[in-house]
């Protein structure tokens, strides 16, 4: 079943087209992967599903909503749809707790009381327990990482985004936040990852999208697109990202 | 171990501590030596001395000046407080950024430039002697009122400024992320943006309430008998100029705390930013 | 004449039964002793509790405040009944605010220091021409400066007496003009060396220097304080005060 | 075409903007409005209208009050300069790290903390009536001369200051980067620090220049004729504040164009950083 | 034939040490690669060799001259062992070629016209003569750092160190770099790189040098290192770094 449908979505800054015409349907507990060349739009296609970006052109259907109609009250729907950066995730004065309570206390307004038990269990769940009361400089990367997860998890997503989530990353530290999405899976969460981590988008995606300047050029399974990519482009793509680390 | 490289460095660096500590000795000595042996040589350092730093005088007059003092940081401590809220309201006009908002903007713009531009001098006396002459009656028409709104409108000007420098150094992205949450541009900004942003720009701030400390002394231009007027009258009834240095070493030893402070955190914040 | 006095000022002052009288913070010598009107001494002081008197006040009834020349100017509600501070009477001042008949009429003087006449300043209009000038630049001096010595090069202005001085004394300016009583009193006793240099008399024809009190614009009390005035330079009391307070002005060479 | 989604956008975009365009049209005209015909109803409006709107004095002082402001600008042009490049030393000295040049380094200290602790005003009449009084004589003991010093030392410490952090600013790996090809501290600091650090400063110096610009004022208080004192006599002669009001919008003229600029480039560069 | 041999080499800031008592000897013309976690000290070791921070004991002995000593001067020595940082490393207000002319001019004080063709031909030969007159934030990241190269390469140094020269570059960028430095190495440059390239490192090094809270753990040719790791500490890192890239 169909979770998020894009029809033509088209963006442009200023004059420069950024989105030409994106066509894409995201089916309900799938894990897409967007890969391509630094530039080609995957943060700004990922911004522009969060409506963020409102779009120059095309439709974005979510479930059975057109969301991307001007004028529409964005809140509700980006509190459906979760959004993870590469940096600068989470809120630094505020304690990690804090950093996961604030949206459902003004959304729902609920007590801290209330909201309490819930959020330390997501800590739990994901082996940060003992990190809440720290301040995010307190915390590493992975860690900020996945506590930045866990507070758009908190607003019980339906979908989430994740933008380059490991790129700012220590080498070492990356691993445990990719185990983090491996356990999202496992809970069939529907995601969507713009990533450099072509070993990972090879091992867990379900469908790799892969962006040129604008375009999707190219969309499959990891086997297909990895191994036989249709696109001059993808290959050339392909071979620059992957001869080095292979 | 006697001669061990680690023992090289460690008498390397004691000599050279040895070598800045004599220079610095050394130099200041010379320079200010300079200074006491070469200006009283001067022929008329006898009448500048007696015009300015007469010590009888100093002594006797520094009492009153210092109670005058008062008046300044009574001024001060109104005015701060105003300051800060009316800056803080100009920077989020300025920031507004939906086109409904477009004559905030306006507003903010115009209002910054305008007490900007004019010296604090002109405003306190526009402000000082114009409004009240709208017919206000006593108390209403009294200069420590108007004196301290020209002190409010002109400072608020330069911090909003500081503010919206503040506001605009909060990355994008937190807004962003605060705004993917769902949240409110209201919460985006009380809980997300202006928390950090006002912690930020602190520093500035404090320079700037060091610069209102002793701009506070032209109220004495519309009547207040503050540090600046006590001493502009004891300068002319003893015709010496000594108590306006009394009134630099009050207004000193208030300042150089605060800006020395102000340094330290500008100091800390580059370092932990970069 | 008393009684009739005392009823023309009820109603009219600021606060029942009290004259309220602003002057300058300082008040300067010879106008004021030590800077303290309330005592009575000094010229302006002396004219103030005779005035009083003469409206209707007793001495207790006078209340003492100070009121720079901007402060009395601005529009708007005054803090004081009226204002002596050596306020020279013109025109143009006239259309903002309201003075009194004269109470002194000031003759103006030229005060140099020794240095600059021993260089060869005498009270010629000739001579005063070469030299720098300074002058206050809130008093009428800076006018007649202007219009009757035409100084070779612009003045330099200052806020008040004392900082003339200072710049006499730093050597910045040679000559100043002020009111005579003030020349004397700072040659003799501000300046170590200062001289007056020369004098333009009182009653010189064009544009006199007469001192007024000042008050706010359509005051009621300006015709009793008129009254008062006029009785009292009528009666000889102004010139006796005059004569006790002020130095002799005699011997100072009338500028030519 | 009619109906597609482009169109719906464009419709919402336009309806949008027409809305803000009003709201701000009637948003400005009723304050504006409200300005207007509320104060003139103030009782003491005619009074206050012809103390300091007086449009005929305006028009009577303002050629005079122009002349005089080229004093201000005289002034202005030169002491900027000397500003720029005592500020520079200044900075140069604060900024020193070897131990041997500690002295140079506390001096620094001293000097920005004496000089941005105390009032300008106070400083100008320190050292314009103090050093002349020293038995300088024509034209050395110029008000001209020491009171632009007083200007000059005051602004050369807030000068020092920027300069610094614009020092400060220049990414450490600069200097490693300069320092590891072997050129010498001078080199590093001439062609590869300064040249970024003064760049990345110019705005904030702009906008301390502006500052300058209306302090230089403030010479007036020891005899020059300038832009407020001109004011000031006029005000005394014809008993009116108008002139003031001219200066003030003499000053914005000036001062406005430079602060928008200064501001426009301190954008582009927070821009660019981030 | 050693050109250069670090003895106990040690480094505190403050009290926290950062190397301990480090000890290498690096051959003629070869390549040696130092890996580690993130914080280990090699970015300190590299600074360190180029006398960029005094060291608190220990000697450094380059051809025959120990060059640790205190107040020696520094200058001559920098200019015959080059650095190149990870990030910030062009001078942004030169052009590409002014970066480069820079030290040359100041230090020999020769004048431009006599420097310039031999500048020319360095930018020729590593692929940027048509960059030359560009300013850096004209240049894509991969360009920056091979000018960069270029630059310490003009001062004719007889080693080469390298901090991490493509972790701020993108994937795709990675390559040219990499090739940059493979051409050094034939043309028999001494050189020292930091890096996080494990299949760069595996590929070229002469030696591998593992380091670990400031302690040289492991070092040895990049089979042995990389296939049979003699420290527990190595496996450990090797493992989270090489999982999953492979
Ligand atoms: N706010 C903006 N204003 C103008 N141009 C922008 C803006 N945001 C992005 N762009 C441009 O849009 C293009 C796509 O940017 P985007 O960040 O979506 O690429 P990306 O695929 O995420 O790249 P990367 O892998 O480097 O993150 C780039 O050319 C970028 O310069
Ligand atoms: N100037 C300094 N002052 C204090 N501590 C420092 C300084 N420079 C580095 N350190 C500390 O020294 C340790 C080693 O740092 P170094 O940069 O050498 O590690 P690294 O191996 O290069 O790490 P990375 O892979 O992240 O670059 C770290 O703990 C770091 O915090
Ligand atoms: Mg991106
Ligand atoms: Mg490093």
């Amino acid at each position: 079943m169909s979770i998020l449908t894009l029809k033509n979505v088209t963006k442009r800054f200023g004059a420069v087209p950024v989105l030409n015409g994106i066509d894409l349907t995201i089916e309900q507990g799938t894990m897409t992967c967007l890969i391509g060349p630094s530039g080609s739009g995957k943060s700004t296609l990922l911004r522009c599903i969060n409506l963020l970006e409102p779009l120059d052109d095309g439709e974005i259907w979510f479930d059975h909503t057109d969301i991307s109609l001007p004028g529409i009250d964005a809140r509700p729907i980006r509190q459906q749809i979760g959004l993870v950066f590469q940096s600068y995730n989470l809120f630094p004065h505020m304690t990690a707790f804090d950093n996961v309570l604030l949206a459902p206390k003004r959304i729902y307004r609920l007590p801290k009381t209330e909201l309490q038990p819930e959020i330390e269990s997501l800590f739990e769940r994901f082996g940060l327990a003992d990190r809440m009361q720290h301040y995010p400089d307190q915390l590493s990367g992975g860690q900020q990482q996945r506590v930045a997860i866990v507070r758009a998890l908190a607003m019980k997503p339906r979908i989430m985004l994740f933008d380059e989530v490991t790129s700012a990353l220590d080498p070492e530290l990356v691993s445990e936040v990719l185990d983090l999405l491996r356990q999202l899976q496992a809970d069939g969460m529907t995601m969507i990852l713009a990533t450099h981590e072509m070993a990972f988008a090879r091992d867990v995606a379900d469908t790799v999208c892969v962006l040129d300047e604008g375009h999707l050029i190219e969309s499959g399974t990891p086997e297909t697109v990895f191994t036989s990519p249709v696109q001059a482009r993808t290959q050339q793509f392909l071979h620059s990202v992957l001869t080095r680390s292979l | 171990m006697g001669s061990s490289p680690l023992n090289i460095r460690q008498q390397y660096e004691k000599a050279e501590r040895r070598r800045s500590v004599t220079i610095a000795t050394v130099s200041t000595v010379l320079v200010f030596g300079a200074l006491f042996v070469l200006i009283p040589l001067a022929p008329g350092w006898e009448r500048v001395k007696k015009s300015f730093f007469n010590t009888e005088i100093l002594v006797d007059t520094f009492p009153t000046l210092l109670r005058a003092f008062l008046l300044d940081i009574a001024i001060f401590l109104w005015c701060a407080p105003a300051i800060a809220l009316l800056g803080l309201a100009i920077a989020l006009c300025r920031d507004a950024r939906s086109p409904a908002l477009f004559p905030l903007k306006i507003f903010g713009v115009v209002y910054t430039d305008i007490f900007r531009g004019v010296p604090v001098i002109l405003i306190v006396f526009l402000i000082g002697f114009g409004v009240p002459g709208l017919g206000l009656n006593r108390p209403w028409n009294s200069p420590y009122i108007w004196g301290s709104l020209a002190l409010i409108l002109t400072y608020s000007a330069y911090v909003a400024e500081i503010f919206r420098s503040g506001i605009e150094s909060v990355h994008e992205s937190q807004r962003a992320a605060a705004k993917s949450l769902g949240l409110p541009h209201s919460d985006v900004m009380r809980y997300v943006v202006l928390p950090q942003a006002i912690r930020r720009v602190i520093p500035a701030n404090m320079n700037m309430f060091v610069a209102l400390q002793k701009d506070v002394a032209l109220l004495s231009f519309i009547g207040p008998v503050e540090i600046l007027r006590q001493a502009g009258v004891y300068k002319s009834l003893l015709a010496n100029f000594t108590p306006y240095v009394g009134a630099a070493i009050i207004f000193l030893a208030v300042t150089i705390p605060i800006t020395r402070y102000a340094d330290y955190l500008i100091a800390r914040q580059n370092r932990a930013r970069s | 004449a008393q009684a009739a006095d005392a009823e023309c000022a009820v109603g009219k002052t600021l606060t029942e039964g009290k004259l309220t009288i602003a002057t300058g913070n300082p008040a300067y010598f010879p106008w004021v002793m030590d800077n303290d009107p309330a005592s009575g001494k000094g010229f302006e002081a002396a004219v103030a509790y005779a005035l009083a008197e003469e409206m209707g006040f007793a001495a207790d009834a006078v209340v003492w405040t100070s009121a720079s020349f901007d402060q009395s100017i601005q529009p708007g509600a005054k803090d004081f009944d009226f204002n002596l501070q050596q306020f020279s009477i013109t025109e143009e001042r006239e259309k903002v605010v309201d003075f009194s008949v004269p109470y002194y009429s000031a003759a103006m003087a030229v005060l140099v220091r020794q240095g600059t006449k021993d260089a060869g300043a005498t009270a010629t209009l000739e001579s005063l021409k070469g030299l720098k000038w300074g002058a206050d630049a809130n008093t009428t001096a800076l006018p007649m400066v202007q219009s009757i010595i035409q100084p070779d090069s612009d003045p330099l202005l200052y806020d008040d007496n004392t900082n003339v001085v200072e710049a006499m004394k730093a050597n910045q300016i040679d000559a100043a003009l002020f009111d005579l009583p003030t020349a004397l009193y700072l040659g003799a006793v501000v300046l170590d060396d200062g001289v007056v240099l020369g004098q333009f008399p009182a009653d010189r024809a064009e544009s006199p220097d007469q001192f007024g009190l000042l008050m706010e614009e359509g005051n009621a009390l300006k015709t009793c304080i008129d009254a008062a005035l006029t009785t009292l330079a009528d009666n000889g009391t102004l010139a006796a005060i005059e004569a006790e307070w002020l130095q002799q002005t005699t011997g100072v060479p009338v500028i030519k």
